[in-house]
């Protein structure tokens, strides 16, 4: 069984799904593995590397295509490399079905399984193939150096022979596993934090991390099953509201991290409220790909409002290729690892398994 | 003017229950157990009165009524001397193994 | 034969000599020694006691023989049975003290001439009052030791044994006691004097059957104070100075040792004392702890585990990161590492909530980094560690990811600390983690449960890592 | 008059009141209440020998306008002493008790019939050696407390005085005073009663002398014990229980407290109650301290002060940073606080050796923020504080930057420390900060130098705490 | 077969000293110097001594050569009695009066 | 007494020489101050915010020129506000007279008294006004933000269900106020800190903020009696180099920031040893426009050498324009108020006063 990896569009995507460490794993399944041409360089690993550990290096996508049986990638395959897939080959990656749907299911008339891995079930035995924990992870971490970098003024408290520097203020709005990250990180750097959820869980989360929470007084607790916040109501809505109006005033860099899997990630910073913020703000829009938590946020944007700074986020990753690959490329390994049959020597679609059943987009 | 040796005794009672007191607070709970069990052998010091007992009869009659309590009970105090302090020390000995392997 | 006063002198010596043995618990390092004391002591009052009384008769070959009868068997005992059957090892030792006080009194009944102590039918009335004080202690020392031997050996149920009127009943026979002892001083009737016996072995009996089975060490240092009271109660009527001082010694470090365990574990006294009054705690108790037993300790047990300990593993979960006991932590390591003991950090992938959580912490308390390990680098070191530290980590322990595929983290790789010669969980309850299933580890055999916050607890350790 | 039997009980009774005295004091909440215990005890006492003794005639009056003109003295002085002269002052009542006993002995030696210890030139052999011995143990402690008290006061230089051969000579007269004692049973001479007295006083002040002021305190618990000890021999003499308790008590507690001292203060005990052994490390001592004294403390004596604190300021500076005691100061901090007491954070601004520096630092230790204060919004909470907490800072505390124009660090601001009711400096010795110039505030009144290592200190600290 | 009432002293004398021992090692040190006042209080029970010395001669003569000594003691132990004490209830009051300030 | 100050190049220095707040407590001392019109709009204060405290705005340089009698600044006058300076004026800036020795010499030819904050001699009582120690500190920590800006991976330890993001490792030479800094910050983020220097005396400074010291053996101690460092020999930078050599193999960034007074910057990171250093680590360079402690480096640009990005500093305070200028603008107020005689109301040059004598620039 032979499992393949093609570059991907270098200018949208630095990361890989293949490092030689997970390459090294994946051959110890007992797997073949080819790759194309300077995959990595761009990140600065070279092919040595990887046929070190084993890899075959091909010249040539299409020759790739033609040879695998499964296919591993970050994002969608290209329009090109669609055209050159044979039948019966996997398709494993981050594929966002619902932006690629017509991609998807041109796909899926081949007679091809896709996998993608968005759609893991939060369960426990999932954790080591969660890709969205792995890279939320990663850019709650970023979204921090990001927005200090952005920062006109230092984050710690320094109290010096020329006057004290006070603190920086950092809201952390949602607080799911990137939140959790930025609280810890902006919290390392020496800021004061705070952050809000509707989970109530999240409280005793936060306050683990040493943050403080912002509550929305009387509120249900919004988590589903699944340990994903529901949409809100319009009375908890206004609360929350009020409740940022106190906080925008006193907080210099804002972080929004809040989505509900599924619909829109949900509009918590209005204009009124953006403009609430002392000149010098900074408002990082981690959710501004899935239609932001911020007015004025645009995914790959910096906006400036009455001297705030709106930064919506786009391909966030390509900050931390190196990390977030390795990541990435650990948890696909995880995956096949449970896909693929040592004795058969065969990928075993299992569809009793939640795991394989739940991430492998049918057609519609 | 000679003074009772029963307050003499009664002296040496409450003293003792002021060691005891004392004694106690100052061992480390760890060693909760070992005291026990070695309290539990120190009581057995019935076996003087045990001895007494048995051995003060007549010579003659060496199982007379009252002296068969006293076998009785010398038996019973020996079992839990020998019994008592050996286990001490087991569980002590055990404490120490676990020091000396470093 | 030796003469009064000397025998007096030697008895005194072997009195300070128990005294040294108890004192010489205070520490580790000095316990053993404290033992030899008391066998010392122990030898010369039983030395002393043939010289005084000087009858080297034939009966005291047959002194000698019975002797060495209880001794081989007591030795055979001690040599035998497990190191966990301590608690009940020690409360049927008890009984045999509290038997042994009732013969002795008994005998001096039947011929106080040969104590001194008048003659049959004319006791002098301290002696008489105090023999009968000795003989109803013991009694009841023998009967409640019995008991609790029983309900510890699971032969009898541990649970609580109550019905109405209990106390009524118990004051009654007590003060019955008080009235036989009376009419015994006025009458000098051996029939009463057995009938208080009798009525005293009762007593034992109804004053242990209503404790529940967690209390029981309580009582059986309560039951120690007991056989200590009756060997003192002896020893005056035999005007004993050894047996006084050691009566006296054992009586109060018994009451004052069951006094400070109640302490310890949040109970009263009294209610425990005095029996029955446990009844209702127990009874709810047992019902908390869903019937598996687990075992629960306290900081001193803990540091005094780790500080015996060659290695320790830290296995830090979210409970660490709520408690924020990081820096608390991080010093209870340094105190170890200060001992020489060999600590790290067994970090499990998933412990707490968010990737990397305790990764932050540990780094905010400045723990080392080549201390901290992920999980395929240190979970072979747990066989030879000697004391894993849980700390606030649950899901990332439970074996049952390993075994059971029904289970909810099944496959989940989890740290092995079952392998560790003994385990030490710190958390607040019984609660499950965040995967909402019961860990079987907090039942097993080598399983201390420390229930406190976590810093709090930590903290306590330090302490007592002095 | 009083039964012996009964009057044995009281003095039981009045004994067992002392022991329960001084086991008051081992918490300040019981500690008046031991107090009051040591007065009953003491009353009981004294009534029951008046009863005893039974003389009613006039010399109850005399008697009872001795101990009045004695208690008023007594009384005065408790009330007009300052109370920085406590350690002379119980020196002084010391050196009464000796003499007191001395007085006793010498009485019962003249007339050994109204104490029934036979007649005069044929005393019971038992007595006379406890009396001598009494006699001779108060007379030690007589003379060796009066020197005492006199270093104490600085009417005698507090220095050590040596000479040669002194270990021998106190070799000689000690085996002096054991042959005298033999020879006086022997031949039951008065002369020889009084020389022992004389040797002993020598003894006493030969004892004394070599030992340097710094170690006071140790001989003052030492001349206790001492005390404590002739009562007991004076005991013995007069068949009374209670001095016989009261004196074993006292002379065991003394010793024992003097060892307890000296290891608090990392001295050898023997050298220091053999006398002479002190002397050369006592010299080196004052050659070190540079002429001006300084008031060193320990961890007790800090966690003391500020648990009896309202309010207190804690001052870091760089040695907090090189000791790295960030966390160990925010426990402390923690523990305060949990006692009520209103801890804040003074910053100086170049307070170590960065900008910012003890910033980093207490975030690290995850101290709040708002508890940390830079100099102007502190610096006048100082004189509203009970205790300025400065640890391992210096310059930034030297209010010569305010006096003295010459000063390398003139005009700098400066926290104000010294306006604290007490200030503790947590350093490793006297020396100098980054601006090498030294401190005055060391020498202050309301200063108490605690010389360590900042994290060991305040480890210290915290243990003290609880 | 009576035992020397001296015998008993002993023993009470030697169990005192372990009193003494296990009592001062249970004081905090914070309270050492009242303690030491306190202790210093309770050694002057050797007025007891004095008090017998000077009251127990004959009725006629009240200042015998033994009895001056004994008065004399009385003085000074009495100065210990009361001095001893009040100081250490001085002591001890300062010690209250921070507590409660909070 | 006129305090008057002028716009920088707001395209080379964002930093402003005075805020409101220093403008507040310049007034309490008893002086009238006039600005430029949107003197520090740029970094978003409001002309407004310096009117409340009683600032004069001006409409043009010129006019504050003509009527100043101190004439704060950040950098050098401009050309053309040197045409318009009055006789008997005083200037107050960070002048870097050697590099504007021109400039500054044909000012001098007018009775004006010039006033370098650099020259500020290192005595306790100057600390307030130090801007070497006030701009370098912060130098130190935005230097690290910025690598860490720059870095491809994560910095901090990370143990996650996807493997383990091992921390990053830092490496610090100079450790005097900027490189102290840089230590702390980078340590908080849960770097591994290493940490070189010449002097001495910075060992123990070095840990106390958590970081290893890597010491030259067998060194002398390098400093003078200012605190400063002097040129090391020939012997030193031979061992500094071995030692750099094991280090930098190791260490992903590494932030230098030794000088020397009046020297160029000690050149201690050569090209072999920079291309030792593994593919995507950092050298950010703080020395770079004064010739810089590596080889590649340039004042203002990014060089990459084999997969290591050399950052060569320039302006770096433009990064934190608002913290800077208000640390700067309380050293100047410092200064102010030590020049300044209330009783006089003049100011008072009195050249006994190490700090007035030391800063004064003489012609030459
Ligand atoms: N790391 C991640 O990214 C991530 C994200 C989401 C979920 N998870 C899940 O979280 C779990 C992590 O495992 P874990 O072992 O770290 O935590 P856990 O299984 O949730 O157990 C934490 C334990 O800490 C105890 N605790 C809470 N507060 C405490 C306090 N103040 N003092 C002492 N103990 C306290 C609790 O018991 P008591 O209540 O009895 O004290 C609880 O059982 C895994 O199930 C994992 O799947 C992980
Ligand atoms: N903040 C800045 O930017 C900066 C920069 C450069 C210079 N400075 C200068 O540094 C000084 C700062 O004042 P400061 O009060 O913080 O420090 P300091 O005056 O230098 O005093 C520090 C004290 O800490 C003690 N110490 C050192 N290590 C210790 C340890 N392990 N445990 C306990 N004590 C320890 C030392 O006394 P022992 O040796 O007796 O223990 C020393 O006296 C000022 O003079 C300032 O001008 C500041
Ligand atoms: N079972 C596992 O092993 C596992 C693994 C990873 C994460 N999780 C859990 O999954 C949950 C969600 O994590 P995620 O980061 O993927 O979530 P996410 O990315 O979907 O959302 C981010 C956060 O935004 C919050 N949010 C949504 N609407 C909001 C609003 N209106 N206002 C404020 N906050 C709002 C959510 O509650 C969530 O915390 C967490 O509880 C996390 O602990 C579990
Ligand atoms: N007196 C005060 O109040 C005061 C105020 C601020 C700073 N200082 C002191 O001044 C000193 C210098 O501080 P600075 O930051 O301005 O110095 P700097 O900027 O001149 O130099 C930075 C560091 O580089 C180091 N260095 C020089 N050559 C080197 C080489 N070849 N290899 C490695 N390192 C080299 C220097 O030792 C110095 O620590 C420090 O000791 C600091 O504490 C004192």
């Amino acid at each position: 069984m032979i499992v393949g990896s093609t570059k991907e569009d270098v200018s949208l995507e630095k990361r890989v799904a293949l490092t030689p460490d997970s390459a090294k794993n994946i051959i110890g399944l007992g797997l073949k593995i080819c790759i194309e041409k300077d995959y990595a360089t761009h990140i600065g690993i070279k092919d040595e590397e990887f046929q070190k550990v084993g890899v075959d290096i091909k010249s040539s996508s299409k020759e790739i295509l033609s040879s695998c049986n499964l296919l591993i990638k970050v994002n969608c395959p290209l329009e090109n490399e669609i055209t050159n897939l044979k039948d019966k080959t996997i398709i494993i990656g981050m594929l966002n079905p619902s932006l690629n749907k017509k991609k998807l299911n041109e796909i899926l008339k081949k007679d091809i399984k896709i996998f993608s891995l968005e759609l893991l079930p939060r369960i426990t035995r999932a954790q080591s193939m969660d890709v969205l924990s792995s890279q939320s992870n990663l850019a709650g971490y970023r979204a921090v150096i990001d927005s200090i970098f952005e920062y006109e003024k230092a984050i710690p408290m320094m109290m010096t022979a020329a006057g004290t520097v006070p603190a920086a203020k950092v809201l952390v709005i949602g607080a799911g596993v990137a939140g959790l990250q930025a609280i810890a990180t902006a919290k390392r750097l020496g800021a004061i934090v705070s952050a809000t959820d509707v989970r109530s869980a999240s409280k005793e989360q936060v306050e683990s991390l040493g943050g403080k929470f912002l509550s929305v007084e009387q509120a249900e607790d919004m988590e589903t099953s699944g340990g994903y916040a529901k949409e809100v109501s319009k009375d908890y809505k206004k609360k929350q509201a009020e409740l940022m109006k106190q906080a925008l005033i006193k907080n210099d860099i804002v972080i929004c991290t809040a989505l509900i899997p599924g619909k829109p990630a949900p509009r918590i910073l209005t204009e009124e409220l953006v403009k609430l913020m002392k000149p010098g703000s900074i408002i990082y829009d981690l959710a501004a790909e899935q239609g932001g938590n911020s007015a004025f946020s645009e995914a790959g944007k910096i906006n400036f409002v009455e001297g705030v700074k709106i930064i919506g986020v786009k391909n966030l990753m390509n900050r931390l290729p190196l990390t977030a690959s390795s990541l990435y490329s650990k948890n696909l390994f995880s995956f096949i690892r449970n896909l693929y049959s040592r004795e058969k020597k065969d990928f075993n679609l299992n569809l009793e398994d939640e795991i394989i059943n739940k991430t492998m987009i049918k057609e519609n | 003017m000679e003074i009772d040796p029963f307050i003499f005794r009664l002296s040496i009672f409450i003293l003792s229950i002021f060691i005891g007191y004392y004694v106690v607070w100052s061992v480390t709970p760890s060693l909760h157990t070992p005291l026990m069990s070695v309290t539990n052998a120190i009581s057995s010091v019935i076996i003087v009165g045990a001895i007494i007992a048995a051995l003060a009869g007549k010579t003659e009659a060496i199982f007379n009524s009252s002296s068969i309590f006293g076998f009785l009970a010398i038996i019973l105090a020996a079992v839990n001397i020998f019994g008592g302090f050996l286990v001490t020390q087991r569980m002590l000995q055990m404490y120490k193994k676990k020091k000396d392997k470093k | 034969m030796l003469s009064a006063n000397l025998s007096a002198i030697f008895y005194l010596i072997s009195g300070i000599l128990f005294i040294l043995a108890l004192r010489g618990l205070s520490s580790p390092d000095t316990s053993r020694q404290g033992n030899y004391f008391g066998i010392t002591g122990m030898v010369i009052a039983i030395i002393v006691t043939f010289l005084s009384v000087g009858n080297f008769s034939t009966s005291l070959i047959y002194v000698l023989i019975f002797l060495l009868i209880g001794g081989a068997i007591g030795a055979f005992i001690a040599f035998k049975i497990p190191m966990t059957a301590m608690p009940e090892l020690v409360a049927g030792f008890h009984s045999l003290v509290g038997l042994a006080a009732v013969f002795v009194a008994i005998s001096a009944f039947l011929s106080p001439e040969i104590f001194n102590l008048g003659v049959t039918g004319d006791i002098k009335l301290a002696s008489l009052i105090e023999m009968s004080i000795g003989a109803a202690v013991g009694a009841i020392t023998f009967s409640g030791s019995i008991i609790a031997f029983l309900k510890l050996r699971g032969i009898m149920s541990g649970a609580p044994i109550t019905f109405f009127g209990q106390h009524y009943l118990n004051l009654l026979l007590g003060l019955g006691v008080f009235a036989l002892i009376f009419y015994l001083c006025i009458s000098q009737l051996g029939s009463i004097f057995w009938i208080l016996i009798a009525i005293s072995f009762l007593i034992g009996v109804l004053l242990i059957i209503p404790i529940g089975g967690a209390d029981m060490p309580v009582v059986i240092s309560m039951l120690n104070s007991y056989s200590g009271w009756a060997a003192a109660g002896i020893g005056f009527t035999l005007e004993n100075s050894a047996l006084i001082i050691t009566g006296a010694l054992v009586g109060s470090s018994g009451a004052i040792l069951s006094y400070i365990m109640c302490k310890a574990m949040n109970r009263s006294f009294f209610s425990v004392i005095l029996g029955g009054f446990g009844a209702d705690s127990s009874k709810q108790k047992t019902e908390d702890k869903k019937e598996k037993p687990v075992k629960s300790g306290n900081a001193e047990d803990a540091a005094f585990l780790m500080k015996n300990a060659s290695s320790v593993i830290i296995v830090p979960g979210y409970g660490m990161a709520v408690a924020q006991a990081q820096h608390a932590l991080r010093e209870m390591v340094d105190k170890l590492k200060k001992n020489e003991i060999k600590v790290s950090y067994a970090i499990h992938p998933v412990a707490g909530r968010m990737p990397g959580h305790m990764n932050v912490l540990l780094a905010e308390a400045n723990v080392p980094y080549d201390e901290v390990f992920e999980l395929e680098d240190i979970n072979n070191d747990f066989a030879n560690a000697d004391v894993a530290f849980v700390i606030g980590a649950n899901d990332v322990t439970n074996p049952v990811a390993k075994t059971d595929p029904q289970s909810p983290i099944f496959g989940m790789p989890v740290l092995d600390v079952e392998k560790c010669k003994s385990v030490l969980f710190v958390k607040r309850s019984l609660s499950p983690g965040y995967a909402g299933i019961d860990n079987e580890l907090f039942y097993k055999e080598n399983t201390l449960m420390l229930f406190a916050d976590a810093k709090k607890m930590t903290e306590d350790i330090v302490k007592n890592l002095e």
